[in-house]
């Protein structure tokens, strides 16, 4: 759907800074989260998970678990179903293990008693016999050719022959002779970087309440991200029918991606199922760490040559991305956005997915991105410092524009990325003085967004309301966007507009809330449905004029007469003529079903001050300044929340979250306390800027901006503390021992 | 035709071919014609492919009109976090 | 598991000493709980002793203050006098978790945790602390550097409660100081830190110094020849740096998820010089 | 185990209620009493979705057994509004969308009026400093904090 004409127009709703609908209960505790509902007679779900990171299981026993008073069902991974889609295979086999134990923390059996207590006691009860295996957590470990195998035969027809089967398979992007580009550098870096793998972190751990009977039909209440993706692998892997399972979205208390698969809920069922009694199960903290989705960790090897002038005359990156125990299609996605930032002659990526024994890998905002940027803008970064050039200017001078041929295949048509680079460079932050032991880094960042399925139904109610019903949980505030929407199209005050978000049973299927896609095309769809509802309106006051259609046209809220030869007749309101209704034709609503497109890829810009203390080896983030293109920003402070959210959210990624393995693989920092997200006192504030460049795909123009925003901060923040410590640091995060050691060697 | 291009891992499926070109208006025949003219593409095409038309990312959208004047580079199945 | 308050230490401590199952004494609980989330450990008997007489005040005794072991991180930080007397103490109390934890933790609980890590610990062994205990044979006093035995060990007794701690009296321009290094800027366990106390001459000569490291070995460590390197000096370049080296020649650190053994050596010498100088300006020494 | 039998004062309510002597403070408030508001992040002190004041004091109600809040006083985030009026902080985190998702957003709260009635006119690092032990993922604390910032102005003034 593209941008209207007359997209330059003033908007009324659009661009404020309104109060979301949602606020109140979120303030006063009132909102239910997945961990907040409740049933009559709802038993209490555990589950029993590996203490080793890689085993044959050899036998469960849970006949003594089964015989302790109060216990009224146990699970295990016989009793789910046998969908024949790998894809959902995979999900249930990470839900409870099949002939193995893939990862330190892999889910075995569950059992649903009647209260805590007594689930736990029966956890203990459940003898499992293992046969322990050999393990490999670390990427490049695990494609070596005698590495062990976590699973055999998953890679598909790429995977390269000879390797490990851990590589399950290969991707390959880029154009132009990367040897004639290279032989035309004055300069040519090449690098090897480490990423740890992290956790999305949200601070609510998975939970639901299942209910379902013998005759398979369900009620499931859960945080997700996508209730009808839930439904969709519940049905699959317990073996119900979609329509026979309403899934209905708690209050959603983060995700990041984190929250697009699942790993509770077919267990839950399945429990209820066989106990025949609502089962409420909530996952421990600990849990969420050991046995939900981290990004992948990975090992990457950049190489780029550059003239003494800073154009960038050839590129090469090598990816290497382990996502847990199952095959991922992660590092296709670190390959096509490593170079979208640079206008390349020459470019090309490779990228490998591997499996390792460690917890099957969930998306998390603009997953695969991260890695690979971080490590291309910092090749670019320290050719910059060596060739004593400017990193914004040279960045300019690279930029990827309208007409560039990018790194992973298409032409670009607009995008934002020059403008972002110019904003940086106009922005005071990026002159200011530094003292001593301080540096500023540099890093731009991408990601592609997608539009995807999405369904809204729109109710012109009697008293000339609006209720608008979607399909995807809220997470940062997206039922303000998507009222001011609908109210903007229909001309009527964002207060008059109610959007709820519904079950699967009451409106068609929407993907999940991911791919920065809800304001994007939950909103698109909204406008459709707003412009259906219009044009039913107004076919109703044409009837009551007794004119043509044609000649009524929709402003500002009323139908009016369009133009001269249309009579001269008072406009009628929207809720005027929702008082007609009955005697016009009946209930008045539209509604679109799409699955959305032309979502537009997005680009930011980060800088950032850090200063290193070179006795300790602390990284202190002094300022911080993200530029973004928002197409079009809806509501602003939400478009800012999300700008600051996924900064930070990479800034701890940079400096000190990692996942911690010991060489018995298994997890050893599965809490807040040693995973360390980044804490308020950490941090200065975020400074953003947005940019609106118009998204030709959306009417409003708007661009979706969850994900881009932690692309930056990895190379961002690298690029500052190599620039303060006088060092190239190479691995995240940069903690504070591995900083001062190459500081030390450095001399 | 239509001018295909592929990304540089499946050109070995073809020959090495970065551009293969199929009878097609729209993707649902491209991705028929694909699968009937390099049958080694198959298993991609089923796991899912995403296609840029003229610089636009579309994940699925079979009858999106496709002519020989348009740039068509297939890409993998597009996912988001 | 059994949740007692008993109406008197004596009842306590016959109560822990007749336990045959697994005890814990419960005073802030900010351990005790985290350890029971934990599965880590499933007592039997909990024996909350917070209400107990003396256990929540801080009383001035002998021109020091003696700290009841029930008295909260925030409590203590509250109270000016102990803050000006021991502000090294108070703020290595106060560095311990968050507002919220510090609204429950206590000192002693920190010390009968047996953390190498824990924060007040070398600031009470710099300030030279004294641990007053009732056991089933009555009370009596032993030195806080005494208590840890290795990491979760204590030299106390079965039926063993700490009811407080003497902070001692100090004479004119002395003064205390306490740093640790943690990752972030909160809610992380100290990597390694020092604690270090200091008494001076009227002209800034350093008569009397006590450099407590935490961290870096199975307990909390004295550092005896860092404190000597100090005394008699006027902390000059030479002094500072012969005490670093004591510091870092005693440490005997482990590596793991939290610091190497290179790391926590270094950072534990930056760590005692930075509060040693924090120390001396404290107590009113010139540089 | 045999249970425990305790009364005490929630949000100025008198409430009694029969507890496991495992059970933590945030166990009782959630499951027994259905007061929801206060959340479990993780259940060992280091993210204070869980933050309620005790005698006064903020605390993690996860880190307090339910045992000892015999004749205590508890105060939760379902008391903080007065009826249908909200407290000035509530009303300017909405105003100031100093919340995304909304999970952190009680503990917060709870946590930034215990600072406020201690210290009306906090600077921003006392904030943060503060507010360390509230994780929050969505909104990188900035919001957080100017929202703080302008409920202790507006306080301040009336």
């Amino acid at each position: 759907m593209p941008l209207d004409q007359n997209s330059k127009r003033d908007f009324k709703v659009i661009g404020k800074r309104v109060l979301r609908p949602d606020g109140i209960d979120k303030v006063t505790g009132k909102a239910m989260y997945g961990a907040d509902m409740t049933a009559p007679g709802m038993l209490v779900g555990r589950i029993l998970r590996s203490p080793h990171a890689h085993a044959r299981i050899v036998s469960i026993d849970t006949s003594a678990a089964e015989a302790l008073k109060g216990v009224k069902a146990i699970v295990i991974n016989a009793d789910l179903a046998n969908p024949e889609d790998e894809f959902f295979a995979d999900i249930r086999d990470n839900c409870l293990a099949r002939e193995k134990v893939l990862y330190d923390g892999h889910a075995v059996a569950a059992v649903a008693a009647v209260d805590k207590a007594t689930a736990k006691s029966a956890l203990r009860l459940i003898k499992v016999k293992y046969e322990v295996l050999p393990h490999v957590t670390d990427v490049d470990e695990a494609m070596k050719a005698d590495a062990p195998v976590v699973q055999e035969g998953r890679a598909d027809e790429s995977a390269p022959a000879g390797s490990s089967q851990n590589v399950t398979s290969h991707f390959e992007f880029g154009h132009g002779d990367l040897d004639a580009g290279f032989a035309k550098a004055d300069k040519i870096i090449e690098r090897s970087f480490k990423t740890a793998a992290t956790h999305q972190g949200y601070i609510e751990p998975h939970a639901c309440l299942a209910s379902l009977g013998s005759d398979g039909r369900g009620e499931l209440w859960c945080c997700t991200q996508g209730q009808y993706n839930v439904r969709t692998i519940c049905s699959e892997v317990c073996g119900i029918e979609a329509s026979q399972l309403r899934v209905t979205a708690s209050e959603i208390g983060g995700g990041f991606g984190g929250k697009t698969t699942c790993f509770i809920e077919p267990v839950a069922l399945a429990l209820s199922r066989k106990s025949g009694k609502p089962v409420k199960l909530v996952m421990t903290r600990e849990e969420v760490f050991r046995a939900t989705g981290p990004t992948v960790s990975s090992s990457t090897d950049v190489k780029i040559g550059m003239t003494s002038n800073g154009r960038i005359t050839a590129a090469q990156a090598k990816l290497r991305y382990q996502g847990g125990a199952f095959p991922c299609g992660t590092v296709e996605f670190g390959a096509q956005a490593a170079f979208a930032a640079y206008d390349l002659e020459a470019v090309q990526t490779l990228g490998w997915n591997v499996m390792t024994n460690r917890p099957k890998e969930a998306a998390y905002r603009a997953p695969g991105a991260p890695m690979a940027i971080f490590a291309v803008e910092s090749v670019v970064d320290e050719l910059c410092q060596e060739l004593g050039l400017d990193p914004l200017e040279t960045r300019l001078k690279n930029a990827a524009r309208k007409g560039t041929l990018s790194s992973y295949g298409p032409t670009f048509n607009d995008i934002g990325l020059v403008a972002t680079l110019e904003a940086a460079k106009a922005h005071p932050h990026y002159t200011a003085p530094l003292g001593e032991n301080q540096g500023r880094g540099l890093s731009c960042g991408f990601w592609f967004n997608f539009g995807g399925n999405t369904c809204v139904s729109l109710n012109i109610n009697p008293d000339g309301t609006v209720g608008v019903v979607e399909g995807n949980p809220d997470i940062g505030g997206s039922r303000a966007s998507i009222s001011m929407m609908a109210a903007e199209e229909l001309g009527i005050p964002y207060e008059k507009v109610r959007t709820v978000i519904t079950d699967t049973n009451s409106l068609g299927f929407n993907d999940v809330t991911d791919g920065s896609r809800v304001t994007f095309a939950v909103g698109l769809a909204t406008i459709k449905a707003a412009r259906a509802a219009i044009d039913n309106m107004c076919e109703r006051v044409a009837n009551i004029w007794g004119i043509d259609r044609d000649a009524v046209e929709w402003v500002d809220g009323a139908a009016q007469p369009a133009g001269p030869n249309a009579g001269s007749h008072p406009p009628m309101s929207l809720a005027e003529i929702a008082a007609v209704a009955d005697q016009t034709g009946g209930p008045i609503a539209g509604h679109h079903e799409v699955n959305a497109d032309g979502a537009g890829v997005s680009f930011g810009v980060h800088l950032c001050d850090t200063e290193v203390d070179p006795e300790t080896g602390a990284t202190k983030i002094l300022r911080y300044t993200v530029f973004q293109d928002a197409g079009r920003a809806v509501h602003p402070d939400y478009v800012e929340g999300q700008m600051q959210g996924g900064s930070v959210q990479g800034i701890g990624w940079a400096l000190n979250e990692e996942y911690i393995y010991g060489d018995d693989g298994r997890l050893q920092n599965a809490g807040f306390l040693d995973y360390r997200v980044p804490v308020a006192s950490d941090l200065p504030p975020i400074e953003t800027v947005i940019l609106e460049i118009p998204n030709p795909g959306h009417p409003y123009g708007v661009r979706g901006v969850g994900e881009t925003s932690i692309v930056p901060p990895l190379a961002a923040i690298a690029n500052a503390v190599s620039r303060a410590a006088g060092v190239r640091m190479t691995e995240l995060p940069i903690s504070p021992p591995k900083l001062l050691k190459a500081m030390s060697e450095r001399g | 035709m239509v001018r295909v291009k592929l990304w540089g891992s499946l050109r070995s499926l073809v020959d090495g071919q970065e551009f293969v070109e199929v009878e097609a208006s729209n993707f649902k025949q491209l991705l028929d014609q694909l699968e009937q003219q390099h049958p080694a593409l198959k298993p991609q095409i089923k796991r899912g492919v995403s296609f840029a038309l003229d610089g636009v990312i579309y994940r699925d959208a079979w009858f999106t009109p496709i002519s020989d004047d348009n740039e068509v580079v297939l890409m993998p199945y597009m996912v988001g976090g | 598991m059994r949740y007692v308050k008993p109406e008197n230490l004596k009842d306590a401590s016959a109560l822990i000493g007749g336990e045959e199952g697994i005890s814990r004494i419960l005073a802030g609980g900010t351990d005790v709980l985290v350890q029971l989330k934990a599965e880590m450990v499933e007592p039997d008997l909990i024996v909350d002793v917070k209400h107990l007489d003396g256990m929540r005040e801080i009383v001035a005794e002998d021109g020091g203050y003696r700290i009841g072991a029930a008295v909260s991180g925030a409590e203590l930080g509250e109270h000016t006098g102990v803050k000006a007397l021991w502000p090294g103490v108070v703020e290595a109390m106060e560095l311990i978790g968050s507002t919220q934890v510090q609204g429950r933790a206590t000192m002693v609980g920190n010390l009968c945790n047996g953390s190498p890590a824990a924060d007040s610990v070398p600031a009470m062994v710099a300030a030279d602390a004294v641990a007053r205990i009732h056991g089933l044979a009555g009370e009596r006093d032993i030195p806080v550097l005494d208590i840890p035995t290795g990491p979760g060990r204590t030299s106390l007794a079965k039926g063993d409660i700490i009811t407080s701690v003497f902070l001692p009296a100090r004479p004119d321009h002395a003064s205390d100081a306490y740093l640790r290094f943690i990752p972030r800027t909160e809610m992380d366990i100290a990597v390694a830190s020092a604690g270090v106390s200091l008494e001076l001459d009227a002209d800034g000569t350093c008569r009397a110094a006590r450099v407590a490291l935490g961290a870096v070995a199975p307990t909390v460590v004295l550092v005896e020849a860092a404190g000597a390197a100090l005394v008699g000096t006027k902390l000059d370049d030479a002094a500072i740096a012969a005490m670093v080296q004591a510091a870092e020649a005693t440490c005997n650190p482990i590596s793991d998820k939290r610091g190497t053994v290179e790391y926590r050596t270094k950072t534990a010498g930056v760590l005692a010089k930075r509060a040693t100088l924090i120390a001396y300006a404290r107590a009113g020494g010139q540089k | 185990m045999k249970k425990l039998h305790i009364s005490t004062s929630i949000n100025g309510d008198e409430a009694q209620f029969i507890c496991a002597p495992d059970e933590t403070l945030l166990d009782v408030l959630r499951d027994h009493l259905g007061l929801t508001g206060a959340k479990e992040g993780c259940g060992t002190g280091d993210c204070g979705a869980c933050s309620v004041m005790l005698n006064g004091r903020l605390v993690c109600s996860c880190l307090v057994l339910a045992g000892e809040t015999e004749g205590a006083e508890v105060e939760t985030i379902e008391g903080m509004a007065n009826g249908d009026d909200l407290h000035t902080l509530q009303r300017v985190f909405i105003e100031k969308a100093a919340l995304q998702c909304g999970i952190c957003t009680p503990g917060i709260l709870v946590a930034a009026r215990a600072l406020l009635e201690k210290n009306p006119d906090p600077t921003d690092t006392e904030i943060r400093y503060w507010l360390a032990g509230n994780l929050c993922r969505c909104t990188g604390y900035d919001k957080i904090i100017k929202a703080v910032q302008a409920a202790a102005a507006e306080m301040r003034s009336v």
